[in-house]
């Protein structure tokens, strides 16, 4: 028997959201320990890897461990139908192949099951090694998501660099050039501050269209964490609040002189 | 008198690679397998030329199509030669001739069994995939020849990647096994 | 003449945005009570039937009674170019074959007349005999609005069962099945409440179609009240304030067996 | 030495159906008398098959479908036929010869006055309107025809709608005169 | 060297979204005064003029007269990116062949530079010439916008007739005719009065098409002016607040038999 | 005996108009000198029909609209005869030929030099755009041969713009000098 209930439904409603354009389909993982989810988007460049752990659920029950694979879209479908106050409670049976989503609303006066068919999926899990980043940058989540946004009009790549004074994000295109530059913030109040943790300074280029979908992260978390170093995939990362965290692993794109 | 011999320092290689549009534009890609060169990346289907004589090419091109990638003959007979389009590795000079087919419908379109998967990509998402600079060469090739490559698709493409290449995140991290 | 005037005159932009997807041409007959309005869609599943007594217009005139026939999606057109705070008046001489929309802003610096032609449309009326519904459900408009919204993704066809405890809605699809129940509220507070008065339990399917069709009423009333009985049309039925009401009758989808 | 006459206790009867398509898709559905078997249902339009040689039908589809539906001669040509569609009707055995056509306008297309009217529906129009499950069988046989009938769609359709059959709203209110 | 810099980085934003959609390329003339733009539609009916003065920045220096082609689209991309809390620079080397935008975030902890390029358009000047108008009309600009957009609905040009009581928009199609008619307000409380200057009255006819591209300016002023005279363009001004102004001037269509 | 000269108060003259039309449905118009009879306003482009005999009418269309309009022979072969436009202008009764061709690009499509521009309008750019009556003729002439002209729309233009005319802004301001 496993069941998670989260009185926050929202929170779930954002992961999903957060993953669905990357993952068509993913396995969720479940533990006495929590909800893992590991899985590289069809082109195999980016990795996504979501943290789900057991004390931050209102309820949480996992008596064997449970592989769900799902199609993302249709689980999109039906949290949709959720309400924002809802109360979501992941419910299935040990052997199960079907997974029970209930949403209750607050009064308890609409009670909602929504049961939907697992999925066997052959996925492969990727070890990610223990790295000490040269370089880890925290700011605002949507400030970062901006960013991305703007830039993408101009090229197909981003370059960040990264130094002791601040954080660059450089774009060409036909258009012209486009250069960002922020700075590190004097006064650390936390989630509105720039934050650069530096070893050496970096400079990596990325894609657009893979940091367009990790934004869609942004409304788990106001604070978004980079880390990077030479020649490894950047780490793009949101911290869910009392739950866990979703983490983006993108490789760069490297020049063929570099490599 | 004996034959002299072609000296070649460069090996030459000659294969046949085959876009297969489908109807709303998108194209077949194939990841190659995980070990070897070029490992993981994406690639259009090749079809190998291995007879000898030219004239065989077009029909192993139209035979092996229906048999490796399940295109259906009618849609494999109206192929189109676009281009020759030369790449130079390491040791070989390998030379794509490139053909064209649209094909009514991705239903029924297979792919061999060694390579990791297949998918039908837009442009753009070819073009964010990881990929060989050869393939993406074959693309320009193809844009060329439909007049697509526009001035300024090519300017930005020089001015924004000045060759770099998108790496995989498998070529960082490795399988284990699942705890 | 006729001449009908309305302080409120959103309630009628409202009303025109509750049958214009529904209906594309309908007739207003125009009388001295009121004006009301009947007709089927054009695949002669659902009747709309639209009742606003003299007495709700701040202005009402009808010397002689007079059909109306209208294109509803011109109609709507023309309303849309009545602010929400505007005053509307409906006039028309007696013999005229066209009707003019009057709207005045609220302090009166602004006054837009639009004339339309009328249309000689050949309708029937259909008698809707009185009725003792088995089961007559009150809810929020909102709510069942959203519960149509959301059951839609999952089927074409929604089924209501109710019984003594709260209303049930049930859809099945592809991508799994789908279960709403709203409990009967204690707290009797007015607009917010479900209401259950029962005879007998009753389960009947409908068509997702049309019940999207009707929620498009929603902004009218904050409540609606579904009128069923077993192999008999539903109701739905939203009164507008003060000025009448719209009710939506649909024919059940039945079992071959059934019938 | 008589003749035995075939004893059939259900009657045999067969009808041609035509799928008339326009170019966005939709197809033409009339909608029967107010009266009779199957009062007010929408259905394709019906071509009586009277000839008694079956020779003569594709002639007899071909005359009628322009001469009673308006649909141009050109078009009337190019129909293909789908499937025989068998339905029992308490007495009958019913077959529908389904043809399709696609006709390049919707305008100039018109029906028989017998029928209360007619009107171009999407899939999902025909679906959600009233017909007979007879009808909805010849659609599922031009869809399998049409390799469009995806697993997904038939799964959907029989885990939702267990045989229920839409009513129309006039078999439950009559009409009155106007007051 | 040529910089200006506009603390209020937003009002640049407004002026490009009310000239983009009409003109594709244009010339911005600087001079020691200030910058200005004049240029025709490619359908050459319609006529822009922007004037933005020196005094209306923070910072100005125009060393030598530039004139700075542009891809209009273009600098809207680039605009795009700034915040509307942004100070927007702009910045340009005497014999440069790029313009660079710049924005700083009001906290000074994020500054973007966008570098495009500029282009040699062959554009004419129209000398205007001093008019005085028969009629001035002042009214809010989004009362104007929403005329423009409801009469758009019944018909391709709209009939303005200006009297002593006040102003009519006519339009007529094919639903039907529509007559807004704008009484002359007493209260003369600025920003939301219709004004009339009236010499004699005027009646002209003119395309939906281009009275609704200018709209697009209606975000810059609360208030439109509309200038009127017999068979001749009408000039449809916003105001900049303390920076300038910019002005439509459209030709009207004129009866086959008034010409 | 003197043959006897035909009188013509009104000079006749021919001309013929094309319509190119690009695959999403504008078309190609021209902006004429700022001088002259009809000064900046937009039209279709012209062919000059100076030849006596009309047999050799289709073959100078053919070719000028390859020479002077830039449209691919594949293209201007494909043409159709709509119909005889004719509008009288004070002293001349003019007889516009109006053909169609829709190329398959906008690409390479040009126009003479006399022309301050060209511009690829929709049909409702068209219509507020600068342009004469007889222009406006023309279209018409195409859409009622298209069908397209419905009711609804002639109806509407001839509520709407009862013979008003769009002017040019540089009917109203001339040109100075750049201080």
């Amino acid at each position: 028997m496993f069941e998670a209930r989260l009185v926050k439904g929202s929170l779930l409603k954002n992961v999903l959201d957060a993953i669905k354009d990357l993952l068509k389909q993913a396995s969720w993982d479940c533990a006495d320990s929590g909800i893992q989810l590991q899985a590289m988007d069809s082109s195999h460049v980016s990795l996504v890897s979501v943290n789900l752990k057991a004390e931050g659920f209102d309820k949480y029950r996992c008596d064997r461990n449970l592989i769900m694979g799902m199609d993302l879209s249709s689980m999109s479908k039906i949290l949709k139908c959720a309400a924002n106050d809802d109360i979501i409670t992941m419910k299935a049976q040990d052997n199960a192949d079907t997974v029970t989503f209930m949403f209750e609303s607050p009064n308890q006066e609409k009670v909602s099951d929504y049961e939907m068919k697992l999925m066997n999926l052959d996925q492969e899990h990727l070890g990610i090694p223990e790295t000490q980043y040269a370089c880890v940058v925290k700011m605002p989540s949507a400030e970062f998501a901006r960013i991305c946004r703007d830039l993408s009009n101009f090229g197909e790549s981003i370059c960040i660099a990264c130094t002791k004074e601040g954080i660059k994000f450089y774009a060409a295109g036909d258009i012209g050039t486009a250069n960002i530059k922020l700075a590190q913030t004097t006064s650390v109040d936390k989630e509105d501050a720039v934050i650069i943790d530096l070893q050496e300074p970096v400079t990596l280029t990325f894609s657009c269209h893979y940091l367009n979908m990790f934004i869609k992260a942004t409304p788990l978390s106001q604070q978004v964490s980079l880390s990077m170093s030479p020649d490894v995939p950047l780490v793009v990362e949101y911290t869910i609040h009392d739950l866990g965290h979703i983490q983006y692993f993108l490789a760069p794109k490297i020049g063929e002189n570099d490599s | 008198y004996p034959v002299k011999g072609r000296k070649t320092k460069q090996r030459e290689e000659t294969t046949a690679v085959v876009i297969l549009e489908c109807e709303d534009g998108r194209m077949l890609l194939v990841q190659r397998p995980k070990g070897g060169l070029l490992a993981s990346l994406w690639e259009f289907p090749h079809i190998a030329l291995t007879e000898e004589s030219e004239e065989h090419w077009e029909k192993t091109v139209g035979g092996q199509v229906t048999e490796l990638f399940g295109v259906l003959e009618s849609d494999a007979a109206s192929r189109t030669f676009i281009a020759d389009v030369t790449h130079i590795f390491s040791h070989i000079r390998q030379t794509y001739r490139v053909y064209k087919i649209r094909v009514a419908s991705e239903r029924g379109v297979c792919w061999p069994e060694r390579y990791q998967g297949g998918q039908w990509m837009t442009r753009e998402q070819f073009l964010s995939s990881a990929t060989s600079t050869a393939m993406k060469k074959v693309l320009k090739a193809v844009e060329a020849q439909e007049g697509k490559s526009k001035d300024k698709k090519s300017k930005k493409s020089s001015a924004d990647q000045p060759s770099k290449k998108q790496k995989t995140i498998s070529q960082f991290f490795s399988t284990v096994a699942k705890k």
